[in-house]
């Protein structure tokens, strides 16, 4: 029998080791894993590379596991927000290594990975220092630049709901890099505020397919990034 | 340090900005000043607005007691989703952006060239945390790029420049730009001003512009 | 205000022109635009390019807009099942150009050129017949062949429910290239069975949203390719 | 023309193959007699079938009355969806399969050679039409190949061949044989037979095979 749903979130990501490269779904506050990422914490796992769009708010969550001194490198394309304190501290002190990426190009670049192309010509970037180093070619008279699809070992991934073989559908916003990270990632855990039984979920609605997902857990009123700011909380609590 | 008062003032060029979208247009808005355009769209025109981080059908800001942490716009600020809206992830969101599929864009910039360079992700400067985003995308996905910003820096520098000093977030890829002196179109053969802002004179405006600006 | 809905079949098919590129949804008899296809050769645009996994079958459809004579050339995967007739036949008399791509090559060249990537590298066709002239390239050891996007002037698709605003929703296995399609065409013509009001199509469920499509026109009772077939019958009825 | 009747039957290499399909496994089955070992999946074991025309979760046939024209798997036969089953496009099949998503392929074949290339989409015949599908995909795409095929072709020549000589469809790509006669493992290291039917040595399995043969 397939049941891809975790007890815990510790079990969930129980697997993590050391030096792995770890996608992180979420946009600012709307997707982030909190619950898995402060496992993650608890669990230790060193010397990681994280693939997110951002690096965190406050001292919780990715934020706090960059704190934590669990990543070594961050690849993302907006690393410093309004609340983003942590990782700019560590990146001016040469503590933690940085690749931008444009955000089109991150999001294209894991799907990439996960459809199993492993580089695609884009526009994005063409002419800017963000292109310097990589191969550019023309098409039709118009210059692009060659980038590689990126694949991890693991994803940590929010959603709405969940079944045990990992059909997932996501909320609103919140949707944002979940689905490629799913597909780019050996194992996909994701965290769902609901978890379903087979065939509660319309066929003709499935956003991410099971086959993406590697394990499941119910984490039933994930906690609020913002609030969690606004109270000024940390983690490690 | 605010100087003597003149030009349009920043819901007037907001205003300019959405009279010049087209009903049924798909429009990108960017970070900041360019999200009050989406409040002037002239009445009886039905433009969609799309968001980078998924939404097509972004609505108006909601209130206070109705903001949701997960329907928010690329500023990270709450907004809602109008009927008819729909939802997607980033890897299908930037492919409507770099396949060409939105119409416009509206963006800030640090540094507009006669060309049509755009600066606007990086001063450059040493120790500061580098960070894109979604411009680079968007540049050069977007049909058409308009430009929302003052015609000069805060100490009066010049914004629309011959060459950007600032690292570029493309090449080329502006096609119009309002400050609050001018409406200034860019094209194959430079710089012309389309409109100026009451009391601003074409002198006055060569005077603060670096590139060279042309009259119709 | 935004209105994407055409009257009728024939208002809108009008636009297409002599020497289009047209890209056809369906697989098999599953999610092919019939209606639009007949109203094309009504309309009787020469000198195409089709892009669609098969060939049509019988004398009804994708067939029987080759066997009028409009298409030049096929673009696709799959161009005898065993009901195609016409194809084979033209096609050994040097009478129609084929481009015959695999299957999951033709599914993401049309993705790429919906989604702006020029060109990108897959490790089908590797080795085989497909892959000559091609260049390749190793990637991590491994060879890969490089494949360029492709984009067309129209696609005609067939769903399930559309709205004024284009978003569309499939059923079944009908989806299949219609969303592809719908992106990487310059103007998308839908058919479908129902034109909902706006807002009756939830927004976390729309599978093409409204920005790939150019036309939707209801058909609300499309023919069955399987029933013609059974009958022979042949269009022009 | 049929020849004495020995070895295996389609629906016994068809159980033999659901029987070494793991629990669990996400399972693409080619057109024709792979679509036989769907009726074998021993008691107890959850396996996901994947039709690449966009369903995940491909169930049993339907009644006759049950049928819809807009659910049909790869080979355009008529199928159902499983609880739990989910629909997608096409670009979204072909990443599960490219991108290694995918555990298990079971395909037909018209030749395998020695190192595990096959040939399975083209007589590559003058005159012929030519027609690929999703085989090429599939055979570089799935973690794991299995063919399913006679040993010999009807006038009793080798398709288990030293080097192919129809088109292929991939290269080194094999890792399981199931025929009527054999059941054979290609590895780096050759063609290792794992078992054999009822009635069948290994001397006889070499008479009828052009690749050279090993003993586990």
């Amino acid at each position: 029998m397939i049941n891809k749903v975790a007890k815990t979130a510790a079990e969930a990501v129980a697997d993590i080791f050391d030096g792995a490269t770890i996608m992180i779904s979420g946009f600012g506050e709307a997707g982030s894993p909190i619950e898995l990422i402060h496992a993650l914490i608890d669990h230790g796992a060193k010397n990681l590379t994280v693939v997110s769009n951002n690096t965190g708010n406050g001292h919780i969550g990715l934020a706090a596991l960059i704190e934590n001194k669990q990543v070594k490198k961050m690849i993302c394309s907006f690393p410093r927000t309004a609340n983003s304190i942590v990782f700019p501290e560590l990146y001016r002190q040469g503590e933690i290594e940085l690749e931008l990426v444009p955000q089109g190009t991150l999001a294209e670049r894991i799907r990439a990975g996960g459809a199993g192309v492993p580089a695609f010509f884009t526009p994005t970037s063409v002419n800017t220092p963000l292109a310097e180093g990589k191969e550019t070619r023309i098409f039709d008279g118009k210059p692009y630049v060659m980038e590689f699809g990126i694949k991890a070992d693991f994803a940590l991934v929010k959603c709405k709901t969940a079944d045990r073989y990992g059909n997932l559908l996501f909320n609103k916003t919140a949707r944002n890099f979940g689905p490629v990270m799913c597909m780019a990632a050996k194992s996909a855990i994701v965290q769902a505020s609901e978890i379903v039984e087979i065939g509660s979920i319309d066929p003709e609605i499935v956003v991410t397919p099971g086959i993406f997902v590697k394990k499941v857990v119910e984490i039933t009123n994930p906690v609020s990034e913002n609030q969690l700011i606004r109270e000024n909380r940390r983690y490690p609590w | 340090m605010v100087a003597e008062i003149k030009g349009w003032n920043r819901e007037q060029m907001a205003q300019k900005i959405a009279g010049d979208i087209p009903d049924g247009a798909y429009v990108n808005l960017g970070i900041g000043l360019p999200e009050l355009v989406a409040n002037y769209i002239p009445e009886g025109r039905e433009v969609i607005f799309h968001t980078e981080n998924g939404l097509l059908g972004v609505g108006p800001s909601p209130a206070k007691e109705d903001e949701d942490d997960e329907l928010i716009n690329a500023g990270k600020k709450p907004v809602t989703a109008i009927k008819g809206a729909c939802f997607f992830h980033h890897a299908d969101s930037f492919a409507m952006i770099r396949g060409g599929h939105i119409d416009i864009c509206v963006l800030g910039a640090f540094q507009v060239s006669e060309n049509g360079d755009l600066a606007n992700w990086s001063t450059g400067e040493p120790g500061a945390i580098p960070a894109v985003g979604g411009a680079m995308d968007l540049v050069e996905g977007v049909k058409t790029i308009i430009i929302f910003t003052q015609h000069t820096t805060k100490n009066g520098e010049p914004k629309i420049v011959k060459e950007c000093t600032y690292p570029l977030t493309g090449k080329g890829v502006v096609s119009h730009i309002y400050t609050d002196y001018a409406v200034i179109d860019v094209t194959d053969n430079g710089m012309f001003v389309r409109e100026m802002a009451p009391g601003i004179d074409f002198e006055f405006l060569k005077s603060c512009t670096e590139a060279e600006l042309k009259q119709y």
